[in-house]
């Protein structure tokens, strides 16, 4: 709460127009650049993983972030909507015809994943903590095994020759979306009971939260958009299998969450930009690239040495940064923090009705 | 300076697969270095050094779309050689399509990596240096009927991993085809080291042969086990078992069995005798299969390359899939005009005092 | 012997030796998670990095298996103490959710960095004759039979460890709240490490039998195994020794009988389902209570 | 008897300039104070007057500025544990019961630094013969008993490490009238044996009848201080912490 | 009129019987206390009546709503609102969001109202707000609003307890040891201040205290509870000179 108190971000943190301005230019910068190649697709397709990326933790972090659970389950809900999405697309809909169905399908991925969203739910009433996590590691097994199972649907050699139909308009339309509905959700009377549930929940029960329905919409919404996130991703990707969705790919989302922290819109945002484009930084000849303005005297003994085998040591580095950012920040870097572009007005006044102009902190916990 | 042409190499350095992308580096860091030492690849009227950018895809589909579309648009590299797996291959050949560029994998025997899903036709731009599962699996159900004689069969597959399950079904139904039964067709999934109960199972329905069309890790693991529970009847494997690694994970417990790959190195023509002595002093190993498939994937790109003239994504695309009969390492191969899988023959090794020996050739 | 009855005595048996291999991990997981409440993903690393030093100790040493062992535990101490110094101590009054996203960065960092040094799986040297008997029809090997009594005589002694000595009280009273255990005058900060210490040790033994069991390892070997270690420990009841042990038998048990009477396609299926209904059926475990919490 | 009267051997505990932050925030602006041997001196304070935190200083459970001597001795950079060692016990607020231990092995954990097993088991005895509800709930865990219940297992346990100084932090925090007066009784009968007390008490009342002296703590500072009955009879302290 | 009738309540715990044989007839309106020796069963009853625990046998009514079998929030919507012994709120959340989260039952949004924010989802959540402040100013905590629960000093926390139990617009106000750690001084003024919110909130109010200064002071009627079983019930006058009390509970001495 006391990091960013210079008045020159105060000021810009109480600019309530910038956000909607960043959207609009988003928005304009969506449709342009793939239009007129602003930027090469390599970028291009890094900036939609980065989309997805941020679906994936904004929707992740209601639950293991607000709610205080551990879920592992949220790779399970992206195959749900994946499969949905393609079989959709591939079998189904006239998608050659009428490519405009195609958010019909990541519609119906998300509910489809929503749906099975109550298997985890529903436990979820009785048991909490670790053994909620292992329902959900259960939950993603099953998911796995089952597609495995079934030969319609590829078994373990998944659906090759998607459609590409994931585009960066779609990409940046579908993350604003969550975070808006997150948000929104966040600053409701169920996103309180949500936060009060990470509290005390007997607490909560008796304070009239009815904790079975607030539970509920959380698990369905955060694994709604894991479904969506999940149909993108197949219709970018072109290929899924059961492998795409395993237990590595929730690892990395659980990640993006606490990295950039609990309880934090901004900071998921935050966390899933950093990781996905860290990832990208250190490739070795990306970040050859980075760094090529040394003198060549440093550079090619760097490069030599060190740059070209950084392929594996790349995967050495992240955990450790990983591991630096939790001990100096370890509710992640954003934690029960947030940026007062994402707090509705009314929540920012609500807080500081008496309190003197400008001695303002960031709200707390997001209220 | 100097004109370089610049070729891509998309592998599984991390992630569940290391060694494959391991072998799959240090092949095609040797095949440039040979090149280069020779002054380069003869392209037109010039030599030209090739300059190689390795890409890590962490075992993950979306970095193996990601690696190859930065080596597509951001590196402008001319071809890419990889991914292995086919759970890799498949997402970055769907860019290399659509990006018009070339793409050599060495090991993806999926024929759904070579094949436009839409069409049904073969894509343009995707080429593999090997045999396809179909293919193997025929052989090899030929083999275990016709050449072991064994008229009762069981499998164990790992049935999370895309390679080893196709295989088993080719085989199981080429194998019934041919008259004989499969007795027990037992499944497990990846990263299990504990195969007991399956194997338990397999004994009680008393085959006359096992197929294991299982990774060269795995396969020791299972033998052994096998043994132990005093299963006696032979194994055969796949190309999967074709790493000098599985004799050293195994030992003698593997003495007496077969498998089918891509080529034998004590029966090998001179191109390969080169290639493993030269791998041998490079990384003080024997090369495996991937990184002789990969060594004569990076073959044919040159071969492609020398003979379009120019380095130019298009003609090395059309030269490469009218590339006359290549003398590889794994054999010869040569592309059919309407098909992206090479025409080669597999041949049978068998295991004998911990070596790998020539036993036959196979065609299907 | 009916056939029958041979292949049902074979599963149970492979059931019994699966569930002591779960358990030797498990056991050790437990002590850590026990006192910490973390699930500690880096357990099932260090059982890794154990296993690499196992081989390192067999074939560049040419140590025999007692020392191997020794040595290997010792190794594997080390490596867990120091990751408790610098990576979880800082975080001790931190959310508990810190430390384990902690773990998990260390867990990821071992297995990169092993990976780094050894790209190709590695093979472990029989240390120990492995000799197998035919009982009518069933077989039995000399090593099953060590790995089950090693984990029977393991879990006893740390059973008399946490609820009969001193140290096993001061444990448990860090598991309930560490605030005030110095006003004790226990030294929180060396019971931490040493409970770090004894579950990184059997950490390491247990790669060393689990390499001996399943010679060839390779730096991902410690993933599903400190999940299946994570499963036994919660089904058990958390931090609940005789829990874990319980836990690992009925995960072994269920993944080797859900193989040999159902198609084993569906094993991952029914176990994951049975372990589910488990789980709502019994909220705490098998052995494990509530917290006490008064309203 | 002041303390400035009093020789250096008679001190026990010397609190001099104490100071302890939150998060930044100061509880505790230079607090200075002496405990001397065979007293039983009170704290009080309203709610939030750094009474708590001037206990957990002492004994080691949080960092602080200015200086505590023990018997002469410096605890500054002492660890927590050491310094129970060296003879401080400290019953704290909220008990601090461990609640999946039974009452005995909370009795037990508290000899962690003791060597004489023949004093051990006399010193369960005491601690029975003081709290005989003990006895009849040895084997229940220590988070299933009565809130006087868990009291008396923290003061026990507190007379099982053999503390020359006892420091309770309000121990008659919602007990029954009862067993307030017990407590009282018992903190008395303690005192009478030899062992200092530092009490911090919101039952004003009792805890100036016991003691020897007391001292008043305001947000932080010591405004008052005197022997039990003087301040028993101020008017500002009848005021503020007396009530009507 | 009645409020609360509980008749033949029991309550074990594995085999403890902590709640023998309960009944109590509380009228509108009054405001009653409840002591009795540690472990009596004063807390288990709370927990009885707001649903925490389900009694094993016996019957809860508020008015004519069986209690018994419901979930804490259904009854906390029948207007029941209490504070806990040991304080529990939401500690890493807001002031403001304490008090807000207890009015969960009087905003009436749907799912799809709160999602996209339309509807009536800013009337009501304005006045949730407005509500909110109301309560806080009253317990003279309004300019910690921002502030996190936790950073509150502990008198403050007690207050803030009180303010969230009234958000939820209770009917039957249950009290577990408000006085707890407050000295004589404050709990002079929290006398004072319990006697003014029932008036203003027209509240009914059952206390737990072992203070005796508050409890005899402004408690019409006291219950005591041994065992979990009624030992004596009547005005303050009577139970302090009754002996079963003096000797299960009192004490030989004086209050306070
Ligand atoms: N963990 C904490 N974090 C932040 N502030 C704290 C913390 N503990 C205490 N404080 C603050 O320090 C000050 C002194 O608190 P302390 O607990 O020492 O008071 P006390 O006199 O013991 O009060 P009480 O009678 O309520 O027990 C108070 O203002 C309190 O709000
Ligand atoms: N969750 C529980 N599990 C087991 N026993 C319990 C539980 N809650 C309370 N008890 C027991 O029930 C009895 C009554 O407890 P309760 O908390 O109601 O007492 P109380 O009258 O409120 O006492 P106090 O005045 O100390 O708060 C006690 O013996 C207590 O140990
Ligand atoms: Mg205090
Ligand atoms: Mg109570």
């Amino acid at each position: 709460m006391n990091t960013m108190r210079n008045p020159g971000w105060e000021w810009l943190m109480a600019q309530r127009w910038i956000l909607p301005a960043l959207l609009l230019i988003g928005f304009g910068l969506a449709f342009a650049i793939p239009e007129y190649n602003l930027l090469n697709k390599y970028v291009q397709l890094v900036m939609m993983y980065v989309g997805i990326n941020i679906i994936l933790t904004v929707s992740l972090n209601l639950v293991n972030g607000y709610m205080g659970e551990f879920s592992l389950a949220h790779a399970g809900f992206m195959a749900v909507g994946a499969y949905t999405a393609a079989l959709l697309t591939q079998k189904v809909l006239p998608i050659a015809d009428y490519p405009g169905l195609f958010p019909l399908a990541v519609l119906a991925g998300g509910l489809m994943a929503a749906l099975l969203g109550l298997i985890v739910a529903i436990p979820s009433f009785k048991v909490r903590g670790d053994y909620l996590a292992i329902i959900t590691l259960a939950f993603l097994m099953i998911v796995k095994s089952v597609i495995e199972n079934i030969d319609y649907i590829g078994g373990p050699r998944g659906i090759p020759g998607i459609k590409k139909l994931t585009t960066l308009p779609w990409v940046f339309f579908w993350t604003v979306a969550t975070i808006w509905v997150v948000r929104n959700f966040v600053y409701s009377k169920y996103g309180r009971g949500v936060l009060s549930i990470r509290e005390d929940e007997i607490a909560s029960d008796l304070m009239s939260v009815n904790t079975r329905r607030v539970k509920f919409l959380a698990f369905m919404v955060s694994s709604f958009f894991a479904g969506v996130a999940g149909a993108l991703f197949a219709h970018l990707l072109q290929f899924i299998s059961p492998r795409v969705f395993d237990i590595i790919k929730t690892t990395d989302v659980l990640i993006m969450v606490y990295l950039g922290g609990i309880a934090s819109i901004s900071g998921s945002i935050l966390g899933a930009v950093l990781y996905t484009v860290l990832l990208e930084v250190l490739r070795p000849s990306n970040f050859a690239a980075l760094v090529s303005w040394l003198p060549d005297v440093i550079f090619d003994p760097l490069n030599q040495y060190f740059i070209r085998h950084l392929g594996v040591w790349r995967m050495v580095i992240m955990p450790l940064a990983l591991v630096l950012v939790m001990l100096y920040w370890p509710r992640g870097i954003m934690g029960l923090r947030e940026f007062r572009w994402f707090v509705p007005k009314r929540d920012l006044d609500a807080h500081h009705r008496h309190v003197a102009h400008g001695g303002s902190h960031d709200a707390p916990h997001g209220h | 300076a100097e004109k370089t042409i610049k070729l891509g190499v998309i592998a599984e350095l991390t992630g569940d697969m290391p060694a494959v992308g391991a072998s799959c580096r240090n092949a095609a860091e040797l095949a440039v270095k040979e090149v280069n030492a020779a002054g380069g690849l003869q392209v037109g009227k010039e030599k030209m050094k090739v300059e190689l950018v390795v890409e890590d895809n962490a075992g993950k589909a979306d970095q193996s779309a990601a690696a190859a579309q930065k080596l597509i648009t951001q590196d402008e590299v001319v071809a890419i050689v990889g991914p292995n797996a086919s759970r890799y291959a498949i997402p970055a050949s769907e860019i290399a399509e659509s990006e018009k560029t070339v793409l050599i994998t060495p090991w993806s025997t999926n024929p759904k990596t070579t094949m436009d899903e839409k069409t049904g036709k073969p894509k343009d731009y995707v080429f593999r240096a090997c045999f396809i599962d179909p293919f193997q699996g025929g052989v090899l159900a030929k083999f275990a009927y016709q050449t072991l004689k064994a008229k009762k069969a069981a499998v164990l597959y790992d049935v999370a991993s895309d390679y080893n399950k196709g295989i088993a079904e080719v085989f199981k139904t080429n194998y019934e085809k041919l008259g004989g039964k499969i007795v027990a067709f037992e499944t497990y999934t990846t990263n299990d080291k504990d195969f007991s109960a399956q194997l338990t199972k397999i004994k009680d329905a008393k085959p006359d042969v096992i197929f294991l069309p299982n990774y060269y890790n795995e396969v020791p693991l299972q033998v052994q086990q096998a043994k132990r529970l005093g299963i006696t009847v032979p194994f055969i494997g796949s190309d999967s078992w074709g790493s000098p690694e599985l004799l050293t994970l195994g030992g003698a417990d593997l003495n007496g069995y077969y498998f089918s790959t891509h080529y034998a190195a004590d029966n090998a023509a001179p191109v390969a005798k080169k290639f493993i002595a030269d791998y041998e002093k490079a990384y003080g190993a024997k090369p495996d299969d991937v990184a002789a498939l990969t060594y004569d994937a990076f073959g044919l790109l040159f071969g492609a390359i020398k003979s379009a003239g120019k380095v130019d994504r298009e003609a090395v695309r059309v030269s490469l899939s009218t590339l006359p009969d290549y003398k590889g390492v794994t054999g010869d191969m040569k592309f059919k005009a309407d098909s992206r899988d090479p025409i080669k023959s597999a041949v049978i090794l068998e295991i004998k005092d911990g070596k790998f020996t020539y036993f036959t050739n196979a065609k299907p | 012997m009916s056939e029958g009855i041979i292949y049902w005595l074979q599963q149970t048996l492979n059931a019994l030796q699966l569930g002591s291999i779960y358990a030797l991990i498990a056991l050790g997981y437990t002590m850590v998670y026990g006192i910490l409440t973390m699930i500690n993903f880096a357990h099932g690393d260090v059982f890794m990095v154990g296993a690499f030093f196992c081989f390192l100790a067999a074939v560049y040493l040419g140590l025999p298996f007692v020392p191997t062992l020794l040595l290997t535990m010792l190794g594997a101490a080390l490596v867990g103490v120091m990751i408790e110094r610098l990576a979880y101590k800082p975080l001790r009054n931190a959310p508990r959710v810190s430390a384990i996203i902690t773990a998990l960065g260390v867990g990821i960092f071992l297995e990169n960095f092993t990976l780094a040094l050894a790209p190709y799986p590695k093979n472990i040297p029989a240390l120990l004759a492995n000799a197998t008997w035919n009982m009518g029809g069933v077989s039995i090997s000399s090593l099953q039979i060590i790995i089950i009594l090693l984990s029977l005589g393991l879990m006893f002694v740390l059973d008399y460890v946490v609820y009969r000595t001193p140290v096993g009280i001061a444990m448990r009273a860090i598991s309930w709240d560490k605030t005030y255990v110095p006003l004790m005058g226990v030294p929180l900060d060396l019971i931490i490490s040493v409970t770090f210490a004894i579950g990184a040790g059997l950490a390491g033994a247990a790669g060393t039998m689990y390499g001996l069991a399943y010679p060839v390892i390779d730096p991902y070997m410690g993933i599903m195994v400190g999940w299946k270690a994570f499963i036994s420990a919660v089904v058990g009841g958390i931090g609940n020794i005789r829990g874990a042990m319980i836990g690992a038998f009925i995960l072994g048990g269920v993944e080797i009988m859900v193989a040999a009477f159902f198609p084993s396609t569906y094993r991952d299926f029914v176990a994951f389902t049975l372990l589910m209904l488990l789980i709502v059926i019994r909220p705490y475990g098998i052995l494990g209570q509530p917290r006490t919490q008064k309203v | 008897m002041s303390a400035s009267m009093a020789g250096i051997e008679d001190i026990q505990l010397e609190v001099r300039d104490l100071e302890v932050h939150y998060d930044g925030i100061r509880a505790l602006h230079g607090v200075s104070f002496t405990v001397l041997k065979g007293e039983i001196v009170t704290l009080i304070g309203a709610n939030g007057a750094g009474k708590t935190s001037i206990l957990r200083a002492i004994s080691g459970l949080m960092p602080y500025g200015g200086s505590v001597v023990f018997e002469g001795q410096s605890l500054k950079r002492i660890s927590a544990h050491r310094i129970v060692g060296l003879g401080i016990a400290h019953v704290p607020e909220g008990r601090g019961i461990f609640g999946n231990l039974t009452v005995q092995e909370n009795l037990r954990l508290a000899t962690w630094q003791r060597a004489d097993k023949g004093e051990i088991a006399a010193d369960y005895d005491r601690v029975f013969a003081i709290f005989p509800r003990l006895l009849e709930r040895q084997h229940q865990l220590g988070g299933t008993l009565s809130g006087g219940e868990q009291q008396m297992l923290a003061v026990g346990r507190a007379l099982m490490s053999r503390g020359r100084l006892l420091l309770l932090d309000e121990p008659s925090m919602g007990l029954s009238p009862r067993l307030v007066q017990e407590i009282f009784r018992v903190v008395e009968d303690i005192n009478r044996s030899g062992t200092t007390v530092l009490l911090v008490e919101q039952n004003a009342n009792r805890a100036l009848r016991i003691a020897s002296r007391a001292y008043v703590l305001e947000t932080g500072n010591i405004t008052l201080s005197g022997t039990g009955r003087e301040l028993l009879g101020d008017p500002r302290v009848k005021e503020a912490y007396l009530g009507g | 009129m009645t409020l609360l009738t509980a008749t033949k309540v029991k309550h074990y715990f594995g085999g403890l019987c902590a709640v023998a044989d309960f009944n109590l007839q509380l009228q509108s309106g009054e405001l009653m206390g409840i002591i009795g020796p540690n472990g009596a069963g004063k807390t288990t009853i709370f927990n009885l009546i707001t649903g925490v625990y389900r009694a094993s046998e016996g019957s809860i009514r508020l008015r004519d709503v069986e209690l018994v079998g419901k979930t804490p929030h259904q009854i906390t919507a029948l207007r029941v609102g209490r504070t806990f012994q040991n304080i529990r709120l939401f500690r890493d959340l807001s002031v403001l969001d304490n008090v807000r989260i207890a009015h969960y039952a009087q905003v009436h949004y749907s799912p799809l109202e709160a999602l996209l924010h339309i509807g009536r989802y800013r009337r009501e959540e304005q006045r949730i707000i407005d509500n909110s402040h109301r309560l806080l100013s009253i317990f003279k905590l309004e300019h910690l609003a921002g502030e996190t629960a936790k950073n509150l000093p502990y008198g403050s926390q007690r207050r803030l307890e009180i303010a969230r139990a009234l958000a939820i617009d209770p009917e039957l106000l249950l009290l577990d040891e408000p006085a707890a750690g407050m000295n004589p001084n404050e709990i002079d003024q929290l006398m004072e201040f319990i006697q003014w919110i029932r008036q203003e909130f027209k509240l009914t109010i059952l206390l737990i205290e072992h203070q005796m200064k508050l409890v005899m002071g402004i408690c019409e009627r006291i219950m005591v509870l041994d065992f979990g079983q009624t030992l004596s019930e009547g005005p303050p006058t009577v139970i302090q000179n009754d002996p079963k009390v003096l000797e299960a509970y009192l004490g030989e001495g004086s209050i306070g």
